[in-house]
């Protein structure tokens, strides 16, 4: 098993598709169907063209503040394409490429940046909890969702994504503890991005790898190259398919990097080096799966030129229409606070009402 | 009809529910084997099995975090709380998820769930066990915020609480766990959150109470009678939603309201009754209202927690106080 | 004279401070190299070394349990807490502790520490970035809670949390950040705990109000002065050792009041307002106590915030009712 | 070094006296002059008495809810025998042996459980906390009090006890990360005696030791036969030193017992088995401390004897002395909130205190 193999306490990691493309541990390849790798490739591509363009939009001042995804395309829809649909996905909010994988239409995705919780309920068929802001507290959910599979008889099992950030959580401790004890089905993938806004990951803990983590909880964990969209494959399948046989759960550490600012609120240069920012930008994901893709006559110049041509149009389509119609509904914010009404809250909805009527501001 | 204390009634009803509903999962620390320290949930984990009542680690943000995401997926939690001191190691959880998942996803993902712990001090124990802690529940929008003070109640509300569609917080007066007993019926019944009891009915003053202190009221209330003053006493039963329409009704009436709690006086639940009535049945007051509760001082270690607990003769004579105001 | 907006008034006094008290550590997510997301702590870990002023891994709860033993151990910690939504996963080590432990020890160890974080809504914020949770720390024994409104508030509200003997809780609205600008002294001066300030005298209503609203505040106070109507505006500058005796002074000269806040309206700040002016000055109402506050409803995402932040225009017909209500 | 030596992941538990008292680690027996070794047996003894006088006093009513300590004497004792003067300790609720040892006076310890602050305000000379109820929030003050030594170049270490029900709340989580990040010169004492109330520790977490969940950190931990003092002694000593070297934190795993019941409100029959608690008792601390001491020839059975009546005796006149003036003042719960009263607070004590006043209760 990976798991073993690649054990973090003796300075592994596991690698497949190196920074040029190169496959350099064959027998570890995923046996993918082409069309399937294509139809990856063009997933990762999107997620960068819905990325780049919701920060336009936001420079432009058009969407609100947004946490940029760009470099962390590979481990998130590497791992987010191990799941089966019945399977359960608890988000931080970087998550851009994990969302797009599992399906969200994109018009959801940029309704919730855009500042409507419109942007939150995704459709009934997809199973993914909405964006948490609180750091790691979605690691519970996760386990809550695993356990309730799991006493159901359900062939289920859940995933949260979190930051290296996020291990220093007490909800982070919490949750791998509670996964160990009752051997929940769940997947709990660590993006290591080095960085916490400006904050280096050795300012988060003295451990050597995140990886490690896992022995404190009787269970293991697996340091992957987050930027090798195969590695991200194997690693969470492998852990997906012990989740499903009762093994309990598994922490990944992707270690990947966040190539642009924390969020749209934030400078990285304040902080950081330009030339480690450039050195990542070798790793790129995008760039190494192309390389390899083009190398079996999968993916060209051409073919990508189109499809970003194609992406952008539908994007622009998909946000003019936001700007139209989303903005948020006044009942709304009343509405869902519990399933009905209560007595206080209908008193105080008319009369709020009654005030923005008034003004015509509604 | 069984007879039952409120510990009684508390288990009686999750006994009942567990069995008509199989998605209903029981847990907290010491809650599986040992049924809970003060034994609410004894025997449900040898009937219902360990899967649906089980023991966790001590960590109170897991326990309820767990929980959201178990209600998500189709069960329902109950979880357990040891002590209301313990409450706020979960209070992230419970204010930045559990009280916002509906509103949250607009529906999509709601949380059916009771967070039950025990509240309120007189029973001599440690530090952190004896705090009334409902104010700062109360104030969160998403919460809906429960105390019974009878067995009959108890089951009552706790089922509702069971077959509510959102979070219930369930605060259980422990200093009244085991003081006295009560017909429960062994039927099935329901007592609506958001309403309250008049427990008395009276024309001179109202007063309104909840958990522990209606029974201390009601001692103060008894010699008031001797002296010919009738007080209606309101027993809150939730405190949010709060029954606004029932007090309102009753300070009409009576022109004068005094709020009794065992939580400190500041920032309090009691306050919010008070500025109430101010917003709607102003013209009616006839006196200020006013409020017997603990001083705004940190809960005593036993041999000093007499000075804190509301003594019923303060009660009483804050009743006198305020019937006697003449404007 | 230097001209500050408040993140620099906020700095500045820091930046003082820091020189002349050398047990002062300042600490945060953030916090040292970068200087705060907020920037107000900007250069401080330059000046005074990466000892006195450094980042923390993300843990609130770690952040301020581990300056409860700084403070003991002889240094003076201010802890930034990146926003009011994060405060919660902090709340049991400021409740169960830094708001005991004098009183636990009986005085043997006392906790001079500063909890600063920004609050409140409308600057179009992620979720958790936006609330106002003032009454639940207000309903704390053992803490202060302080809200500044202006620059030169800033200055000498902190200087005076950082002299102070105990634990304070700075809420800094971050509204105002940068809204404006002000003369703020380079001299040493502090503003008393405990001490509101009144911002403009008035007889026809008593307005008390803190933080971010003082401004919206007094637009509508202005748009009402030009009808005729002159209200006293109180800015509480501290919500917990509230300063009674101003605002109990004013209604009594006025008979009315208002409140105004960003928080929810139910168990809120503004609730013990209106029971202390109840307990008070109940002969001297002319009108029905009334509060302009946010409904009680979960802070909506940006697009739907303009519906909960209380509306200038909410304020000055507030006032307006208040001033013509005929008893 | 003893954390390298004893690695928890390969198994390894530190002993050097076993439970029948003999020596089976000779080069690592800690030197101690002979009237010490009788000192801080006298230390055990003592704290035996007390724990059960308090027990018996709750029996009959007269003492409040209390938490007994028999069974963890060795490894409370021989760990804060390991402390200078100038060192912090942040107790749990159940460490009445370290206390003692500590040299805090019994009358401070007992009005505690009495039910009175008093009992927490110790001498300006002895360095510990408060009794810390909630679960493991006292491992942050301890991380804190390590930190201010540090900045402010004092020479002082801290330590924290807390038990293996502990372990699982974030707060430990939270502390230990801290610890490791700023490398403050604190020992995590985690007494594993099996049992949190009713709840086994395989419940509490699925990792095989305690001890090793300190490589989640960055720092070493260590299993330590915790009934065995001089093994405790041991372990302690090389972190305090590491502590003061600068080396950072540690994480000892006391393995013990708690042989009676969690409090004197719980009745643990219900939830273990007596022939577990028999075995243990075989495991005694104080047994085979006292063998060790005969076989050396410096404590016998008359020693004992007068020893424990003359201690009983010291500890009736305390507890009657309490009795007799134990009470709260009721100014106290005033007058010690804040530094100065509050204006609302000086009103209502005036009112809360003419009540009782006229009613003759104070
Ligand atoms: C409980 C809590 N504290 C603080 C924050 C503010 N905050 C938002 S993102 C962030 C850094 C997160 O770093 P990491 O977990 O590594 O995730 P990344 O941003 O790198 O994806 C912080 C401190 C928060 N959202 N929640
Ligand atoms: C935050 C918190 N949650 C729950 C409790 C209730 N409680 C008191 S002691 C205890 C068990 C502690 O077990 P452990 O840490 O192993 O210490 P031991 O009692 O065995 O010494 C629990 C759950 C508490 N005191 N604090
Ligand atoms: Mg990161
Ligand atoms: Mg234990």
């Amino acid at each position: 098993m990976l798991v073993d193999q690649y054990n973090p306490f003796e300075g592994k990691m596991l690698q497949i598709l190196d920074p040029d493309g190169n496959v350099i541990e064959e027998k570890l390849l995923p046996e993918i169907p082409e069309d399937e790798l294509v139809r990856l490739f063009k997933i990762m591509l999107f997620t960068r063209v819905v990325d780049r363009k919701a920060l336009m939009y936001q420079r432009q001042g058009r969407m609100l503040t947004y946490a940029p995804n760009e470099g962390q395309e590979a481990c998130q829809i590497g791992s987010a394409y191990a799941l089966e649909q019945r399977d359960w996905m608890a988000p931080a909010f970087r998550e851009l490429g994990a969302w797009l994988t599992r399906g969200v239409d994109l018009k959801t995705l940029y309704l919730y940046w855009y500042g409507n919780e419109m942007g939150s309920k995704v459709s009934e068929d997809i199973r993914i909890l909405p964006v948490s802001i609180p750091i790691s507290s979605q690691l519970l959910h996760a386990v809550g969702l695993g356990y309730a599979a799991k006493v159901r008889g359900l062939d289920e099992v859940s995933i949260a994504y979190f930051g290296d950030g996020g291990t220093s959580e007490g909800d982070f401790h919490e949750a791998m503890n509670l996964a160990g004890v009752y051997k929940t089905p769940t997947i709990f993938l660590c993006q290591n991005n080095q960085w916490s806004i400006s904050v280096p990951k050795h300012f988060q803990t003295a451990s050597e790898t995140f990886a490690q983590k896992a022995y404190a909880y009787g269970f293991k964990g697996i340091k992957v190259d987050g930027n090798d969209i195969f590695a991200m494959y194997a690693a969470t399948k492998e852990a997906v398919d012990r989740a499903r046989a009762g093994e309990g759960p598994t922490l990944i550490e992707a270690y990947t990097y966040r190539l642009g600012a924390h969020t749209t609120s934030d400078d990285p240069t304040r902080y950081r080096d330009d030339a480690e920012v450039e050195a990542w930008r070798e790793k790129d994901p995008v760039k190494r799966f192309r390389i390899y893709l083009e190398k079996r006559g999968l993916w060209n110049q051409e073919m990508e030129k189109a499809f970003v041509a194609e992406k952008e149009e539908e994007v622009e389509k998909v946000f003019s229409d936001i700007e139209q119609n989303g903005g948020t509904v006044f009942d709304d914010i009343f509405m869902y606070q519990y399933a009905e009404m209560t007595p206080i809250l209908r008193e105080q909805y008319a009369e709020w009402k009654a005030f923005f009527q008034e003004r015509g501001m509604l | 009809m069984p007879v039952f204390n409120n510990i009684q009634a508390l288990n009686y009803a999750l006994m009942q529910e567990m069995e008509k509903d199989p998605s209903i999962v029981v847990f907290g620390e010491d809650v599986g084997y040992e049924g809970g320290v003060f034994r609410a949930t004894v025997d449900l984990q040898a009937k219902f099995g360990v899967e649906r009542c089980f023991d966790t680690p001590i960590s109170e943000s897991g326990i309820v975090g767990m929980a959201v995401g178990m209600a998500i997926n189709g069960l329902k939690p109950v979880v357990e709380l040891q002590f209301c001191g313990f409450t706020y190691p979960a209070f992230n959880q419970i204010i930045s998820h559990v009280s916002r998942m509906r509103n949250r996803s607009r529906g999509r993902y709601t949380l059916p769930m009771v967070i039950r712990f025990p509240f309120g001090g007189g029973i001599r124990a440690l530090e952190h066990h004896s705090e009334s802690p409902e104010a700062l529940f109360a104030h969160i929008p998403g919460l809906k915020v429960v105390a019974p003070s009878t067995p009959y109640d108890t089951k009552g509300l706790l089922l509702a609480a069971l077959r509510d569609p959102d979070p219930v917080i369930f605060m259980e007066p422990k200093r009244i766990y085991r003081a006295f007993k009560q017909e429960v019926p062994e039927d099935d019944y329901v007592i609506e959150i958001g309403k309250a009891n008049i427990v008395k009915e009276g024309e001179d003053l109202t007063i309104v109470t909840w958990g522990a202190m209606v029974r201390d009221t009601l001692k103060a209330v008894e010699k008031a009678n001797e002296k010919g003053i009738h007080p209606e006493v309101i027993d809150l039963r939730t405190i949010a939603p709060m029954d606004r329409e029932t007090i309102i009704k009753s300070v009409k009436k009576t022109g004068r309201i005094l709020i009794v709690q065992e939580a400190v006086k500041s920032f309090s639940v009691a306050s919010e009754i008070i500025a109430l009535v101010n917003e709607k049945a102003f013209l009616h007051l006839e006196a200020p209202p006013a409020r017997v509760t603990a001083p705004d001082i940190i809960v005593p270690l036993p041999r000093g927690e007499q000075f804190y607990m509301p003594h019923p003769d303060m009660i009483y004579e804050k009743i006198n106080e305020v019937v006697n105001f003449l404007t």
